[in-house]
């Protein structure tokens, strides 16, 4: 187990330099100069030229990966090409957003998924079943953005419950905080939910065929029994996957939810930092981004084996 | 080539690497003859590493020590590529015959797969002829080779099983199992029909089986392993009348017999516990964990075959001596092996 | 056993435990219908062990899954069926529920799935308890270290907290069994208890239960396709084909004088000791499909005796050899022979049984 | 006059310099990259910025140079030599006076380390502060327009040196404005709070919030809600109700912004001005606008908006495709693909590509839309890598700074290469004409030979569109896009 | 592959899907066509004109015949699914199967490679990747290929492991079959289900994808018309303007759903064994 922790993160540590190494690279690729955003329309060589030397652009591409990479093992991920501040301060300033928006999204998707997915399963062929697949098939074929709009319009202007944009920090206002996060978290967690449902069901499903299952019912057990004691435990460990990988790509990747709810997140941030060729701040984003990501996965995979006293891990 | 040598394992181990622990020593020291036009019998207990042994004839597995030698030539250190003419001469039959086809391909298709991967039959036309010719041979109807695995009861799946090992004209089939997982009325028919391929072939076998009663109707030679090692090997009626290792001697007791007379009266060599851990196999002698006649001298000693009569080999300090003890010691003795 | 248990109710005399009368299932699948079991009828006596035998498909568990209630949803059951007495078609499903899973217990063919992976094993083999003795969660488990013992396992009070996974297949089995008589019942159904073991362990299991049933009474039900075992165990023996029981009686007289051809070409279609090198009497032919089962004699496709164009359309009755013996045959006098002048030889004008390549076995069907 | 802009309820409302003002949210349409006013060149930077730092001078609502921290100036009769005189009592917001040293320091900061603002200062020799009150700027050249240049946006503010050297001026800029900053949460919010030290009149709000809403219709959202009670970014499509249904106030204004078309006059057949003409007589600049814009934008065929006081009347182009086909015809070109860059940050210029398209295509010119975002669009501008590009030129004031760069010869804005000496020659001559009557008219001939020469093919003035909450009161929306809120009073 | 068919024609929700499907193809190819108007007649006077006789689906913000576009624009969103998941289902299924298969090295820098793709912010990716090679239907496509072939590639390999282990492959081995062949022959039809219901998944997330990508004006370039753009050049109107972004997102929602019934019963009817879960399972009473 600690062997394989380990091992893992020393694997991660080599995906996390090929994540620099790509972005580096592509960054040298993509067309757009970022002194000449930063300078935008009014436009001088001279100023041109003194910001780019000030910037440190001007150097050799591989003395700047290197050094790069040599900061970042010491945790200076730089300081951000457009407003001069560190990386670190920014990204981790946009950190609690982007987990409040996951989190919340992820939980609110479980909540209708949970119930939902096991109910149709357990119930195949019954009005719920067929209403959870026509819910799992309508979240996969609506456009986040377009939920958040319908969202806002219903919720913000028609009933004026919810804010239509913002973020208020968890620990500034709680219920600021819950109300804000409402509706953006809803409109991601609808794709979120309906790809549980189907997965929770047809976990479900899975489990209920299997032999063990007809072993409780033999008992005797009251049909509830089966299903919380026998199935789900068996049926969820699969989920747990799902959810954890869910989760994962969320922390960076709602960046249409984050720019429609002006919701101050790192998928905004990175957004932006393509838009103005900030480098800096892009690759100290997809870095903490990849990180976590990893991060999760590797949390995911203890977590199944914690559950699953089937597997050990090497 | 020694003549009528077809294949040999000398010495052969084969450990799986088990990440996190010592290795797991499925089969330690195995040293085989298959003779030409033999069936040889390999008998055991699950886990106890026949399919392996079975499986490195074909290099299926890698060997972790001694050689594997097949029509005379070294096979041991092969390449990949030439591994695949090892494969034309050496076939091989599976348990599960439903799971040893696969389900997207028809019948058909998976006879001739072998005809095409060795480029034996060059057109589509010759190998639709030869897989008719294999079809009539295990006994199916031409139009079998349209069906999926599926559409076919138990029987005709390991029939096209058996079609396919023959259709690259192996000298040697390795049969894992081939019977067990199929009805007893259907049993009959497969053990019918490789009797009969073997005659009418001259193929050579290595049967590899749990039900000794089906290994004992087809083998000329039994080998009984235990725990990666082989303990006894002799005839059929060798070991049926003299077993000389306690452990034929327990297997060959715990055979149910189809006769309510005779199992009313018979006593059984009950064997406590299971099989150890092949990762961590006992000092000595591996039975003696489990062994009804074990003494301290098979802790320390780790017993080489010795010739019992003609032919006829046990891996027992005591052998022959310790059945006998067993049969007699109480609990009751055993009246009889089944018959 | 423990005083907690409260054994299920002793009947009467010769009340039978489980009692069985014209069961049939129909599954309903894609491809139609499908008659798995067909007008079974059979009874098991307090203490005694019935053996179900037949090839696979033949609807052996089917019959005692669906006489229990455990039949797939997509199942049509008729028939009745009385346990202890209680007919259990009247009751409603929850009272049958509480009814089965306090009186009967059961062991399926393969004890690596038919445990949950992710529960201690005590947990799993005690639950019934909770349910059916109202046991406290404590007590439940002092009675799984009871049973786990009962069955033969070493060190149970440290075992119980294990996982099925860190047992072995044997191990495994003496599980589900110790779960099957947590509630101490009356009826124990053992669905192909050894098939997926070792001949040795196979051994070993056999002789548990039977220690078992003779210090707990409990009667059994014993599904296999293993002769062998059946003739170490089984009081009674019935032998079904195609959903059908063709013969069942006493296990002297069904393997001494098997009245059905089915069973005589069963028994025969074994490798004898001493006789290696002979052909076997194989059967020809594979066992009918429930989707399209002819009208009269499942087996006639496949019978060597092939005595009647009567039996290729009208259903032989079951009728009686000896009170207790009874064959599915239109021919009585002549299935009340013995065994050594039938064993598997063909009758006369019948083409030998053996294995025929040729094209015109009718296995291709 | 002494007092700045344009607040005629300056003692009307609420009781000035109370506490109980409330605190305004302003929802600006994206984010400022960072609040050093010498570094930054972002709209949104300027629009926060504009309520916390002073300049020299400003610009009033006709766009009139006025005093700001200069009370007063005078020009040496060779107009060479600058002479301001401070405010007394202009403090930073941290208490401590500004003075002409800071001036200095400023505009040196620019000069000596090349920031954006540098080109303004191209004609400035010294900059000295003989004492504290006094700010004394001499110069290589006559320069009219050195006041535009000194107090057009807050691009030229003054700034406190230690705020700079402490490296706060990014986040925590310290001005001598109306509001000071008091706090910067990156991505959301930017709260700035009254200055207290502030020179003019008291601020009636205790603070403005700005928040960043990028979408037009949320930020709408916000501001019917009570979320935010001023934003500039509402969904164009819908001004003309708005401004009826009267739940918001929405205000509109003719800006002195214009957008404009440029064919790369280095590339053929570009270079043929029949051709541009062509292009120019395709074009029906309502449409365009009425697409672009939904009728918040004034047709215009030169870049100055009529009521701005360099405004000159000039429409040569009516939208003729007959004969643009015969210019077309004339110039040898039939049929071709026009490879028209426009840029995403400006979703107008995605529109009107698409009407310009239309349009052209029936005079048999098959435009190429190419829409890049913004970094990557002034990439290929730069490379000149285009065979007409849209965009438009915010902000403006003085001729000079629009002309001069865009189609001077060799301007550093010419990126379409349009060369014609008679039009070097007036701008160059403009520049440095002191008589303001002389110098328009020289303009006058600049622009008229520009769009002769359909340099830049002129399509409209945007207005400017911002609304409010009705508790608003005192806000005025200006030509120029500056936004202030030191006049504004927040009523509950 | 017959019986599949006949099975899939029993199941009422893959004909409806199938038949989505069909006209979407018809309407693919022959959009241009079909369409009433011209897909860029701007007709600034006839602008935000609501679903009337002369336009079914109203005209849009520049006078443009909606439902034109909605048929035209089918093409292009179609173009935009399966081309790019063509490229993921190309690029990744190669790569898991090589993981799978070989183990070892191959699969770990294989797969770490696939981590590097993966872990990076999903839309990052595809605007970096636009960024890149400018921004159009093609690189679009190839943005949103990329960004799936991760998925493919796990699936692939998960499904090899998992038939690596069968019987029937190692038989084949012992046959003597090449690697290529057995991979081709055995194990790409075997782990057909799940890569077809990530397919089906993938291709409606991939025809969002693009509107998502022009949510950030990177998508197809107009005036071309494809749906994910239409419906959001349509968000600005949803109040007083609903059909600018209702057709072109009913559209989607079509496409969406037909794929993904189709996938559904594809996997159900591909697999020769046929029993379904939901035949297999046991009741619960
Ligand atoms: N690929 C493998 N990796 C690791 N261990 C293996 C592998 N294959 C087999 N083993 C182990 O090697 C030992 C011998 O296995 P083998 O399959 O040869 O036994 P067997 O005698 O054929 O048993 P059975 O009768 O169950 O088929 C077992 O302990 C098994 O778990
Ligand atoms: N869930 C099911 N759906 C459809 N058919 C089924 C189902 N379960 C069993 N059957 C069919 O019912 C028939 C009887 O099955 P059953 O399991 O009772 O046979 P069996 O005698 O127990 O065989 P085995 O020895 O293989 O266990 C078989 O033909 C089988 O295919
Ligand atoms: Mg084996
Ligand atoms: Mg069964």
């Amino acid at each position: 187990m600690g062997r394989f922790v380990l091992r893992r993160l020393l694997q991660s540590v080599v995906v996390l330099l090929g994540v620099t190494l790509v972005v580096f690279l592509l960054l040298q690729l993509v067309p757009g100069d970022p002194v000449r955003v930063s300078l935008g329309t009014r436009f001088d060589q001279q100023t041109y030229d003194a910001l780019r030397e000030r910037s440190g652009l001007d150097r050799p591409l591989v003395v700047q990966y290197l050094s790069y990479v040599g900061n970042a093992l010491t945790g200076d991920l730089g300081v951000s090409f457009r407003s001069g501040q560190p990386v670190t301060t920014i990204v981790l300033e946009r950190l609690p957003a982007t987990l409040s928006l996951a989190v919340t999204a992820v939980l609110l998707a479980l909540l209708v998924a949970f119930p939902l997915g096991v109910l149709s399963a357990v119930r195949s062929g019954s009005l719920v079943d067929h209403a959870a697949r026509v819910f799992s098939q309508f979240g996969v074929s609506v456009p986040d953005f377009w939920m958040g709009i319908m969202g806002i319009l219903l919720f913000a202007g028609v009933l004026g419950w919810l804010p239509p944009s913002g973020y208020v920090a968890l620990t500034d206002d709680p219920v600021g905080w819950a109300s804000h996060v409402a509706l953006p978290a809803a409109a991601v967690g609808l794709v979120t939910a309906s790809i549980l449902t189907r997965f929770i069901r047809s976990s479900v499903l899975e489990v209920l065929a299997e032999d063990y299952v007809r072993t409780a019912e033999a008992k005797g057990l009251r049909p509830r029994v089966v299903v919380v004691r026998h199935v789900l435990r068996n049926a969820l460990i699969p989920v747990v996957t799902v959810v954890g990988v869910q989760l994962a790509s969320l922390v960076g990747g709602v960046i249409v939810i984050e720019v429609l709810f002006a919701w101050p997140g790192v998928g905004r941030l990175t957004y932006d930092a393509v838009q103005a060729r900030d480098y800096p701040v892009l690759q100290g984003a997809v870095l903490f981004v990849a990180t976590l990501f990893l991060l999760m996965n590797l949390l995911v995979d203890v977590l199944y084996a914690r559950l699953d006293a089937r597997i050990t891990l090497r | 080539m020694s003549t009528g040598t077809v294949a040999e394992l000398d010495d052969l181990t084969v450990w799986f690497p088990s990440p996190g622990g010592p290795p797991v020593r499925a089969v330690d020291g195995v040293s085989l003859t298959v003779r030409s036009g033999e069936t040889l019998g390999l008998v055991g207990e699950s886990g106890s590493g026949k399919s392996t042994t079975g499986l490195a004839l074909l290099r299926l597995v890698a060997p972790t020590g001694g050689r594997i030698v097949v029509g005379g030539q070294d096979v041991t250190g092969w390449s990949r590529r030439r591994l695949r003419g090892l494969r034309r001469r050496v076939a091989m039959v599976f348990q599960d015959p439903q799971a040893s086809l696969d389900p997207r391909r028809t019948a058909g298709a998976s006879i001739a797969e072998p005809l095409v991967v060795h480029r034996l039959a060059r057109s589509a036309e010759a190998r639709r002829h030869r897989v008719a010719e294999l079809l009539d041979l295990v006994g199916l109807r031409p139009e079998t080779a349209g069906r999926h695995p599926h559409e076919l009861s138990g029987g005709q799946r390991q029939r096209v099983g058996i079609a396919r090992a023959l259709a690259g004209e192996p000298d040697l089939i390795v049969l894992d199992e081939p019977i067990a997982s199929l009805d007893l009325s259907v049993q009959a028919q497969i053990m019918n029909l490789l009797r009969r391929l073997q005659r009418d072939l001259g193929l050579t076998y290595l049967f590899i089986a749990h039900d000794l009663a089906a290994v004992e109707h087809l083998s000329d030679r039994i080998a009984v392993m235990y725990l990666g090692r082989i303990v006894e090997t002799g005839t059929p009626a060798q070991l049926w009348r003299e077993p000389a290792h306690p452990y034929t001697a327990a297997l060959l007791s715990a055979v149910p017999v189809a006769d309510p007379r005779v199992e009313r009266e018979r006593r059984r060599i009950i064997l406590t516990g299971d099989l150890p851990s092949p990762t961590d196999p006992p000092s000595g002698c591996r039975f003696r964990t489990r062994c009804p006649q074990a003494r301290p001298a098979c802790a320390e000693t780790d017993p080489p075959p010795i010739e019992v009569g003609p032919g006829h080999r046990a891996a027992c300090l005591f052998a022959g001596e310790a059945v006998r003890a067993m049969r007699a010691d109480p609990p009751a003795p055993v009246t009889d092996g089944p018959r | 056993m423990s005083g907690a248990a409260v054994p299920s109710p002793r009947v009467a005399g010769d009340t039978p435990v489980l009692e069985i009368s014209d069961l049939t299932v129909t599954l309903g699948t894609r491809n139609g219908p499908a008659r798995a079991v067909a007008g079974v009828d059979w009874s098991v006596a307090p203490g005694e062990t019935l053996a179900l035998v037949g090839e696979s498909g033949s609807g052996k568990s089917m019959t005692v899954l669906a006489a229990t209630g455990l039949a797939p949803r997509s199942a049509t059951v008729t028939g009745r069926v009385r346990l202890l007495g209680r007919d259990l078609t009247d009751m409603s499903g929850s009272d049958r529920r509480r009814w089965r899973g306090r009186h009967v217990g059961f062991v399926f063919q393969d004890p690596m799935t038919t445990l949950n992976p992710v529960l201690t094993v005590g947990r799993q083999v005690a639950e019934a308890c909770e349910e059916h003795l109202g046991m406290s969660r404590r007590q439940a488990r002092s009675r799984a270290v009871e049973l786990l013992d009962l069955v033969g396992i070493p060190a149970p009070g440290r075992r119980v907290d294990a996982h099925p996974h860190e047992f072995s297949g044997g191990m495994r089995q003496r599980v589900v069994i110790a779960m099957a008589l947590a509630c101490e019942p009356a009826l124990l159904i053992a669905d192909e208890p050894t098939t997926a073991l070792d001949v040795t362990t196979q051994a070993q299991i056999v002789e548990l239960v039977a220690d078992l049933r003779r210090r707990l009474g409990t009667a059994v039900v014993w599904i296999t396709h293993d002769l062998g075992v059946v003739a170490g165990i089984a009081d009674t023996v019935a032998v079904m084909y195609g959903g059908r029981i063709v013969e069942q009686g006493p296990v002297d007289a069904v393997f001494v004088a098997p009245g059905h051809p089915y069973t005589r070409a069963l028994l025969a279609a074994r490798p004898r000791p001493g006789a290696a090198g002979e052909e076997l009497a194989a059967i020809p032919g594979a066992p009918p499909s429930p989707l399209d089962l002819p009208p009269g004699c499942a087996f006639w496709p496949r019978c060597p005796v092939r005595g009647d164009a009567r039996c290729a359309h009208e259903l032989p009755p079951l009728v009686p050899l000896t009170p207790a013996h009874r064959v599915r045959t239109f021919y009585p006098a002549a299935a009340a022979g013995s065994r050594d002048d039938a064993a598997g030889r063909p009758a006369a004008g019948s083409r030998p049984a053996g294995d025929d390549p040729a094209p015109s076995t009718p296995e291709d069907r | 006059g002494c007092s700045a802009g344009e607040s005629v309820d300056v003692d009307g409302g609420s009781t000035a310099g109370g506490s109980t003002g409330g605190t305004l949210t302003a929802a600006i349409g994206g984010e400022p990259d960072q609040l050093d006013p010498h570094k930054t060149s972002a709209y949104y930077s300027f629009q926060v910025l504009e309520n916390v730092y002073d300049t020299l001078v400003e610009p009033d609502a006709d766009l009139k140079m006025g005093p700001a921290l200069a009370t007063k100036w005078t020009t040496s009769s060779d107009q060479l030599t600058w002479t301001f005189t401070l405010r007394e009592g202009a403090r930073f917001s941290d208490g401590s006076p500004l003075t002409a040293q800071d001036v200095v320091y400023s505009y040196r900061r620019i000069i000596d380390e090349k920031l954006n603002a540098a080109y303004k200062f191209a004609t400035v020799k010294t900059v000295t502060a003989p004492d504290p009150a006094t700010v004394v700027v001499t110069l290589t050249a006559p320069t009219p327009n050195l006041l535009a240049n000194l107090g057009g946006f807050k691009g030229v503010a003054i700034v406190q040196k230690a705020n700079v050297e402490s490296g706060a001026i990014k986040t925590r800029p310290m001005g001598s404005g109306p509001f000071t900053v008091a706090s910067y949460t990156s991505g959301d919010t930017i709260k700035l709070t009254r200055n207290d030290a502030y020179w003019g009149p008291k601020p009636k709000l205790d603070g403005v919030t700005f928040t960043f809403v990028k979408d037009p219709t949320v930020a709408l959202q916000n501001l019917r809600g009570g979320e935010a009670q001023w934003t500039d970014n509402l969904p164009p499509q819908q001004v003309p109700t708005l401004k009826e249904d009267g739940a918001v106030t929405v205000a509109t204004t003719p800006s002195t912004d214009y957008w404009y078309l440029a064919l790369n006059e280095a590339r053929k057949p570009y270079d043929d001005v029949n051709v541009r003409r062509a292009v120019a007589f395709a074009l029906d600049r309502e449409a365009i606008t009425k697409a672009a814009k939904f009728g918040q934008a004034t047709a215009n065929q030169t870049a100055i908006p009529k009521g701005s006081s360099w405004y000159y009347e000039y429409a040569p182009y009516r939208h003729d495709p007959d004969q643009a086909r015969q210019l077309l015809g004339g110039a040898g070109v039939s049929s071709r693909t026009m490879d028209l860059m426009v840029t995403s940050e400006y979703p107008e210029t995605v529109t009107a590509a698409q009407v310009i398209a239309a349009q052209l295509k029936d005079v048999g010119i098959t435009v190429k839309i190419r829409t890049l975002d913004f970094a990557q669009w002034l990439d290929e501008q730069g490379k000149g890598n285009f065979d007409a590009f849209l965009l438009g030129w915010l902000g403006n004031i003085d001729p000079d700074e629009f002309y001069y760069a865009q189609h001077r010869t060799g301007g550093t804005f010419n990126f379409h290469k349009y060369s014609n000496p008679t039009v070097d020659t007036l701008l160059d001559q403009a520049r440095t004409q002191t008589d303001e009557a002389a110098r328009k008219q020289t303009y006058e001939r600049a622009a008229k030979q520009i769009v002769d020469d359909a340099s830049y093919i002129y399509l409209y003035n945007p207005d400017v569109v911002q609304g409010w909450s009705r508790k608003v009161t005192g806000y005025q929306v200006r030509s120029d896009r500056a936004i202030r809120f030191r006049d504004v009073a927040l009523n509950r | 592959m017959r019986r599949a068919l006949t099975a899939l024609w029993h199941d009422p929700p893959a004909v409806a899907g199938t038949l989505v499907l069909l006209v979407l193809l018809v309407v693919g190819l022959a959009g241009q066509w079909l369409a009433p108007a011209g897909t860029n007649d701007v007709d600034v006077d006839q602008m935000l004109r609501p679903p009337s006789g002369a336009h079914p689906f109203g005209t849009d913000e520049l006078g443009r015949d909606v439902l034109s576009r909605v048929l035209v624009a089918a093409r292009v969103s179609l173009q935009v699914g399966l081309v790019s998941v063509g490229i993921a289902l190309a690029v990744g299924v190669t790569v898991g199967l090589l993981a799978g298969w070989y183990g070892g090295w191959t699969d770990n820098v294989l797969m770490r490679g696939m981590d590097v793709l993966f872990a990076f912010p999903v839309l990052l990716l595809a605007v970096a990747i636009v960024a890149v090679l400018g921004p159009g239907l093609v690189t679009a496509t190839t943005a949103i290929g990329v960004v799936y072939t991760p998925i493919f590639a796990r699936v692939t390999r998960a499904g090899v492991l998992a038939v690596r282990e069968q019987v029937f492959v190692r038989a084949a081995v012992s046959i003597g079959t090449s690697d290529l062949r057995i991979l081709r022959r055995h194990v790409l039809p075997n782990i057909a289900a799940p890569l077809i219901v990530q397919t089906s998944l993938s291709l409606a997330f991939a025809i969002l994808s693009e509107a998502a990508l022009s949510f950030l004006g990177l998508g197809v370039q107009p005036p071309a018309p494809a749906w994910g753009r239409m419906l959001y050049d349509g968000r600005g109107f949803v109040t007083d303007a609903w059909w600018l972004g209702f057709f072109p997102g009913a559209a989607i929602f079509l496409t969406v759903l037909a794929f993904n019934l189709v996938g559904d019963a594809l996997r159900d009817v591909l697999d020769p064994r046929q029993l379904t879960v939901s035949e297999a399972r046991r009741s619960t009473r």
